[in-house]
């Protein structure tokens, strides 16, 4: 088995699982947590995509590096909420 | 070029009076009823400059296109000038009356500023020159009445302008598709006398104008308060009673009956409507309502209710007379817009001044009354002879030509319902007429103070509008009385039969 | 000469406008006000050479596939165009509103509002899958932020709930991408429209992009995070997030659409019943609603539903019908928000009990408010109707009787449900005092209401004179 | 690199358990602590798939910064000790089976990838030309720095938004885990020591902007949990204008260039290096300064009252 073709498979694997999880799970942490790992997921997707050529395309690797700072940025607001819809009582289900 | 926008003018004189009403301030009354009265003045002016054109022969028709290909487009011809002239005069009474009636009111700037919206828009029903046009101004109509209804604020009148929204946005919604439907197949729907479908439309798509047909005549007869759509129109008398003699008389369902009128004789052409059976529809629909509302107005003791069911009945007399295939028919049916319109606003406006002056809201409570406000009462008798069909009021004209129409067509079931509907106009007017003239008032009523019966701003337009009664049947047949101008428009749509 | 920078230059303005606003509170409305002006010129100056051909700006001097392009073409220019004028307006109710309540919030306003607009400004005219997807996570961090500003428990909770779901579908999207990345080596939208075919990975990828955008529009049912989002937020973020923030996906959806030819009806017909779901739902969920914020936020589901349509009926003329709602729904939705948030400040309510009477306090509100009820309602005059008619005129001429029947029956649920907000308005309660919401914010809705109406005379030329048909069919050359 | 070897796969088993662990972890305490170990497994990958840069930022930022601003939530908030599941969510089982299709999709059809034209050979070929040696630098400052842009303003953005909606900063600031915080007072410099050389070898080599901000932002959550002072006065105030110097200053290069060369950041080739350069060490201190407010205004923000 190719090593990207691997890579890509579990990519895929990630992200739609990723998802359910988001979809499945009522706190929001814990949602946020799971699209954390479904972006991973479509990130290893694109590096394995990236790594088909030799040398690998560096387009694709940007796109990870911009995702992964869209993903921090995202994360990091969703967690304040998160953290203020906690200190403000009452559960964060929802 | 003032000409040639003179429909526009005539738009702009109530749509321009109505903003500056809202404009203004709620104190300042004086400067309201002058714009108020002012704008109704001029309407009249360019309204009579209009008839004076249209009689000439001359074309006043502009146009806006809104999409590729689909224009708000003004055309005059008899017929709207016949709804005009009546809207026009009837505003202007009306204005005068309302002004009186309000003395003490709220929110009276809300009242005079939609008051004028709403004339404004059935002044573009008047004018429409396509179907489109129609639609856009009838709509706008529903809207405009519905702060009118619901003026007093009250939990009853807000229920009464909702039930009248509900019927009214329903057939609205009917029409729309309907009109949508008819611009699909035909590409355009332009009012043209004699009908605006190519043989080549109607050859090929019999089944869809049925539908099309059906639903334009009951989305506009919501309006007209067709059975089974007439249920708004009673519970809508909560409204003030310058607004339900509007209502009644011109704007609401003289607007419905109008579109039937455009739609059998200007849309499907009258001759295309008799050929695929559509008058049988519109002759049953309208028979049904004539006896349906007459009968039960025998049953109502709230005068504006028993009104009400009277005017659900006449409505449709203008349907009965469409829907009799001969000119003779068309006649009765077009003049008794007329008619219609300046009896019942004088019986709206004498019930709505025994109410605002003696506080009489009953028919069980009118005993004497007649000594009490006796040339209300007068105007009042004048309003329910003509109603009934007593020769000399305009009534008459109507039912006689109604009847003529029906022996041109060999209707006679339609005759049996003439008869029948005046039996029953009899039988519901003249117990009022009797208690209010002949029955001694209960003890200890005194007559009003010395002076007029009642405030002049109430009493004069309900006098004015009983005389124009009188005069409309006595001189029916006279140049230009409402007769000779429905003699013009059928006419012309029979043009090539006569 | 400037011509061909107004693509970045419209970008740009709010952006750097956005940084420099968060130094200063004070300033940063002057700053809002500089940059609509600043774009509102750029427009209109490149509106004389739009009419002759798209305007290309490639940036870096880079040109697709190795970087990236903006074409700004004639559609490009009408959102714009109408993000712009519905961005002023809430740019003056925002500036009226937070003077007059002096809330808090807006410290984080204006610059969270300036970068929406940028963002936006960048998704019109992008012309790289990619860079749309940076533009749409512009929109979608400066949209949850600003939902969340007014800071109750249930703004930040419904702000939470937003995050999430735009953050699931920009990973739907990006994964999209990708895919078709990896099938054409290009993201640039022109070049995939001459490469792409019908084949299973791209319609894998166009799925994923159509589920992420169907979304971020709030299509039923995807819409679950849209009612609570725009219902709890301020009253001018909520005319934000409503009359625009959502438009950027269904612009973009519609993009593809066009471009890419997104082959395949099932996918398109499914897009157009979940639309008609929508204004079904939407229209019914409204109606049942006690709280005014809550039925003019169904009423944004519903409306919705309305764009959707184009997709299954499809032709010119639907097209038309479909942008013309869009725009409209700018316009009124906004204006109702306005609304909505005057009478919230007079009557201190936004429940319908709450609000009975309120008329007396806020008559301006309340006409302005009506006349933009009409383009929600589709009642004439306005560019509601007009977009409706065309809708309706498309679907009877196509045989879609479905549609017709969801056309009649959203017009009246529409109806129906404002009219429960004008009706509760209008109850007399004569000893009931109310707050005096000032006449300025009353003004701001009656200017919105009148352009509202204005759409009805002068938005059917508008559509047709930006020819939308020429682009359905696919015209991107 | 070709073929996978027994290394790749436990690589892949070990990405997949620690993911799942996090699906069905039992409390947000587990799933936390599960993504920590999810992201190092990350960097991993990435270093395997010859992805150093990416590598460099995901285990700076996916397992360093991310971990510890959920650790952060996580001591505010608590953790819950029993799994949450959606049960009654019937709706979503024809979502799930839609989500199905697609893997079947994607282990079917995605094989065999088209050949990698158009922009791969495009920038292949323009990075011969090119003085910047580091080709995804390259990419992310040159060919496609519009993205690059915009991204620095989607993290100006929510650092900004995180500043404004965190409520009030706690007054209090507690020193804790001492062996902790002597460790980490002494690797923060180290770590800025090695961000400085990253940025200054990512004209060529592996690292840039965003990695060496990452490092310099995981060197600041460090001191910060070592209880320093200036980490504390830091954390109270959030310099807006260092936050959107970066973004300014990144926009009025481009739109310098603009003025000269007629597009938008398009470098002239004699100052295309210098342009880049100073691009660079801008974005460095503002994107670090940006991703460390999102720590500080999460990690230190008071209950409100």
């Amino acid at each position: 088995m190719s090593l990207f073709w691997l890579f890509a498979l579990s990519g895929s694997g990630l992200f739609i699982l990723g998802l359910l999880a988001t979809a499945f799970r009522t706190r929001a942490l814990e949602k946020l947590i799971a699209l954390n790992i479904a972006g991973s997921g479509v990130f290893l997707f694109f590096v394995a995509l990236a790594g088909r050529s030799d040398p690998p395309d560096p387009v694709l690797q940007a796109m990870v590096l911009t995702g992964i700072v869209v993903s921090v940025a995202l994360t990091g607001l969703g967690a304040l909420l998160i953290r203020r819809q906690m200190t403000e009582g009452g559960g964060d289900d929802g | 070029m003032i000409a040639s926008l003179l429909p526009l003018w005539i738009l702009l004189t109530s749509l321009v009076g109505g903003l500056i009403i809202f404009a203004l301030r709620e104190g300042a009354v004086w400067p309201r009823t002058f714009v108020n009265l002012a704008a109704a003045v001029v309407k009249i002016i360019l309204v009579g400059w209009m008839v004076y054109g249209v009689y000439h022969g001359e074309d006043f028709a502009i146009g806006y296109e809104l999409l590729p290909g689909i224009d708000l487009a003004f055309r005059a011809d008899a017929f709207s000038v016949l709804f005009l002239v009546l809207s026009a005069i009837l505003w202007l009474i009306t204005t005068i009356y309302a002004v009186g009636y309000l003395e003490h009111a709220q929110n009276r700037r809300r009242f005079f500023g939609f008051f004028s919206l709403c004339v404004t828009a059935t002044m573009g029903i008047a004018l429409s020159a396509n179907l489109l046009t129609f639609l856009f101004f009838y709509e706008l109509l529903t809207l405009a009445t519905y702060p009118l209804i619901a003026h007093r604020g009250t939990a009853a009148s807000q229920r009464g302008a909702r039930i009248y929204l509900a019927y009214t946005l329903f057939g609205g919604a009917l029409a729309l598709v309907g009109t949508a439907w008819l611009y699909v197949l035909t590409g355009g729907v332009d009012f043209t006398t004699g009908g605006a479908l190519s043989e080549g439309v109607i050859a090929s798509h019999g089944a869809a104008l049925m539908v099309i047909f059906a639903l334009l005549f009951f989305g506009f007869g919501v309006k007209a308060a067709i059975v089974p759509f007439h249920g708004w129109l009673p519970v809508a008398m909560i409204a003030p009673a310058p607004v339900s003699a509007l209502l009644h008389a011109v704007a609401v369902v003289k607007a419905g009956a109008f579109g039937v009128v455009r739609l059998v004789y200007d849309v499907y052409g009258i001759v295309p409507s008799f050929e695929m059976g559509l008058l049988t529809l519109v002759g049953i629909v309208a028979a049904v309502t004539i006896l349906y509302g007459s009968f039960l107005a025998l049953f109502q003791d709230e005068l504006k209710k028993r009104l009400a069911y009277s005017t659900i009945s006449q409505v449709s007399y203008i349907l009965l007379g469409t829907a009799l295939f001969g000119p003779m028919g068309t006649v009765g049916g077009v003049v008794h817009l007329v008619h219609q319109g300046i009896m019942k606003i004088t019986l709206f406006f004498a019930a709505g001044n025994i109410a605002e002056t003696l506080h009489i809201h009953r028919i069980s409570q009118m005993q004497g009354i007649g000594r009490r406000m006796p040339l209300t009462m007068a105007a009042f008798s004048v309003g329910a002879f003509g109603m009934i069909g007593f020769p000399l009021v305009a009534g008459f004209a109507t039912k006689w030509y109604l009847g003529l129409g029906a022996i041109e067509a060999e209707a006679y079931w339609v005759l049996g319902v003439l008869a029948l509907s005046t039996l029953l106009n009899a039988a519901y007017f003249l117990p009022i007429l009797y208690k209010a003239w002949f029955q001694k008032p209960p003890k200890g009523v005194q007559r009003p103070h010395q002076g007029l019966e009642s405030s002049g701003w109430l009493l004069w337009p309900t006098v004015i509008t009983a005389l124009l009664s009188v005069a409309a049947g006595v001189f029916a047949g006279a140049d230009h009385a409402p007769v000779y101008w429905a003699m013009i428009v059928a006419r012309l749509e029979y043009g090539g039969l006569l | 000469m400037m011509v061909e920078h107004t693509p970045w230059l419209l970008t740009a303005v709010p952006l750097l406008m956005a940084a420099f606003a968060m130094l200063s509170a004070r300033l940063a409305p002057y700053l809002a006000s500089v940059s609509t002006l600043i774009c509102g010129t750029l427009l209109l100056q490149a509106l004389e050479p739009l009419s002759q051909e798209t305007i290309i700006h490639t940036l870096g001097g880079h040109a697709a596939p190795l970087g990236i392009e903006l074409y700004l073409d004639r559609l490009s220019w009408m959102m714009l165009a109408l993000t712009w004028l519905g961005g002023a307006l809430c740019s003056l109710y925002a500036f009226f509103w937070f003077r007059s309540t002096g809330h808090a919030g807006v410290a984080g306003f204006w610059p969270l509002w300036l970068g929406l607009i940028g963002g936006m400004n960048a998704l019109f005219v992008s012309g790289d899958l990619f860079n749309l997807y940076v533009a749409l996570e512009v929109i979608g961090i400066c949209a949850v932020s600003l939902a969340a500003l007014a800071q109750s428990r249930e703004a930040i909770r419904a702000a939470t709930n937003y995050l999430l779901a735009t953050y699931a579908a920009s990973l739907a999207y990006l994964f999209g991408v990708g895919i078709l990345y990896g099938l054409y080596g290009t993201m640039d939208w022109r070049l995939l429209a001459t490469l792409a075919q019908p084949e299973a990975p791209a319609l894998l990828a166009a799925g994923l992009m159509i589920a992420a955008l169907a979304i971020k529009a709030a299509l039923f049912p995807l819409h679950f995070w849209l009612p609570s989002a725009h219902a709890t937020a301020l009253p001018p973020v909520s005319a934000i997030l409503s009359a625009l923030a959502i438009k950027g996906a269904f612009y973009l959806l519609a993009r593809l659409y066009i471009q890419l030819e997104m082959p395949g009806s099932l996918p398109a017909l499914l897009l157009g019943y979940l639309g008609a779901a929508a204004i079904l739902y939407g229209g019914y969920q409204a109606l049942m609603a006690h709280n005014i914020k809550r039925i003019i936020a169904y009423s944004t589901v519903a409306q919705s539903g309305y764009f959707f349509l184009i997709f299954a009926i499809g032709g010119a003329m639907a097209w038309q019908g479909g942008f013309l709602q869009l725009y409209s729904h700018i316009i009124a939705k906004a204006t109702l928000f306005f609304a909505v948030g005057n009478l919230a400040l007079a009557a201190g309510s936004v429940t319908l009990e709450g609000i009975k009477g309120v008329a007396r306090a806020a008559p301006l509100t309340l006409f302005g408010a009506a006349m933009a009820a009409l383009s929600i309602a589709g009642l004439p005059p306005s560019g509601g109707f007009l977009a409706k008619w065309l809708l309706l005129q498309s679907a009877i001429e196509g045989g879609a009787w479905h549609f017709v029947a969801v056309l009649a029956i959203g017009g009246l649920l529409s109806a129906a449900y404002l009219f429960k907000i004008f009706r509760y308005a209008l109850i007399e309660q004569p000893e009931k005092r109310f707050n005096d919401p000032g006449v300025w914010l009353g003004w701001v809705v009656l200017l919105g209401g009148f352009i509202s109406l204005l759409f009805g005379f002068v938005g059917g030329q508008s559509v047709a004179w930006f020819d939308l048909s020429a682009l359905s069919l696919g015209g991107a050359s | 690199m070709g073929e996978a070897t027994l290394f790749d796969l436990l690589l892949v088993i070990a990405l997949l358990t620690t993911a799942l662990r996090a699906f069905w972890a039992k409390g947000s305490f587990e799933a936390v602590f599960s993504l920590l170990f999810f992201g190092f497994f990350m960097a991993m990958a990435w270093m395997r798939l010859g992805a150093a840069d990416i590598a460099l930022v995901e285990a700076a930022i996916g397992a360093g910064l991310t971990a510890a601003i959920l650790m952060e939530v996580l001591r505010v908030v608590g953790s819950s000790s029993f799994a949450t599941y959606r049960v009654e969510g019937v709706w979503m089982l024809p979502a799930a089976a839609f989500l199905g299709f697609l893997i079947a999709s994607a282990f079917r059809l995605l094989p065999p990838f088209a050949a990698p034209e158009g922009a791969y050979s495009a920038t292949l070929e323009a990075l011969s030309q090119s003085a910047i040696g580091n080709p995804v630098t390259a990419v992310l400052l040159d060919f496609r720095s519009y993205d690059t842009l915009l991204e620095v303003g989607v993290l100006l953005f929510a650092a900004f938004a995180v500043a404004k909606l965190s409520g009030p900063v706690a007054d209090r600031f507690e020193k804790r885990r001492t062996m902790l915080s002597f460790l980490s007072s002494h690797l923060a410099p180290v770590l800025a020591l090695v961000a400085g050389y990253l940025l200054y070898q990512g004209m060529d080599g592996s690292g840039g902007a965003f990695q060496a901000s990452a490092l310099l932002a995981a060197a600041g959550v460090l001191f910060s949990l070592s209880g320093q002072p200036l980490a504390r006065q830091e954390a109270l105030e959030s310099r807006f204008w260092l936050m959107g110097s970066g973004f300014v200053f990144f926009f009025l290069v481009g739109i310098a260039l603009a003025l000269k060369q007629g597009h938008l950041l398009a470098y002239a080739p004699q100052w295309q290096s210098a342009a880049i350069l100073s691009i660079e060490i801008a974005l460095t201190f503002s994107l670090a300064y940006a991703l460390l407010v999102l720590y500080w205004r999460i990690a230190h923000a008071g209950k409100a009252r």
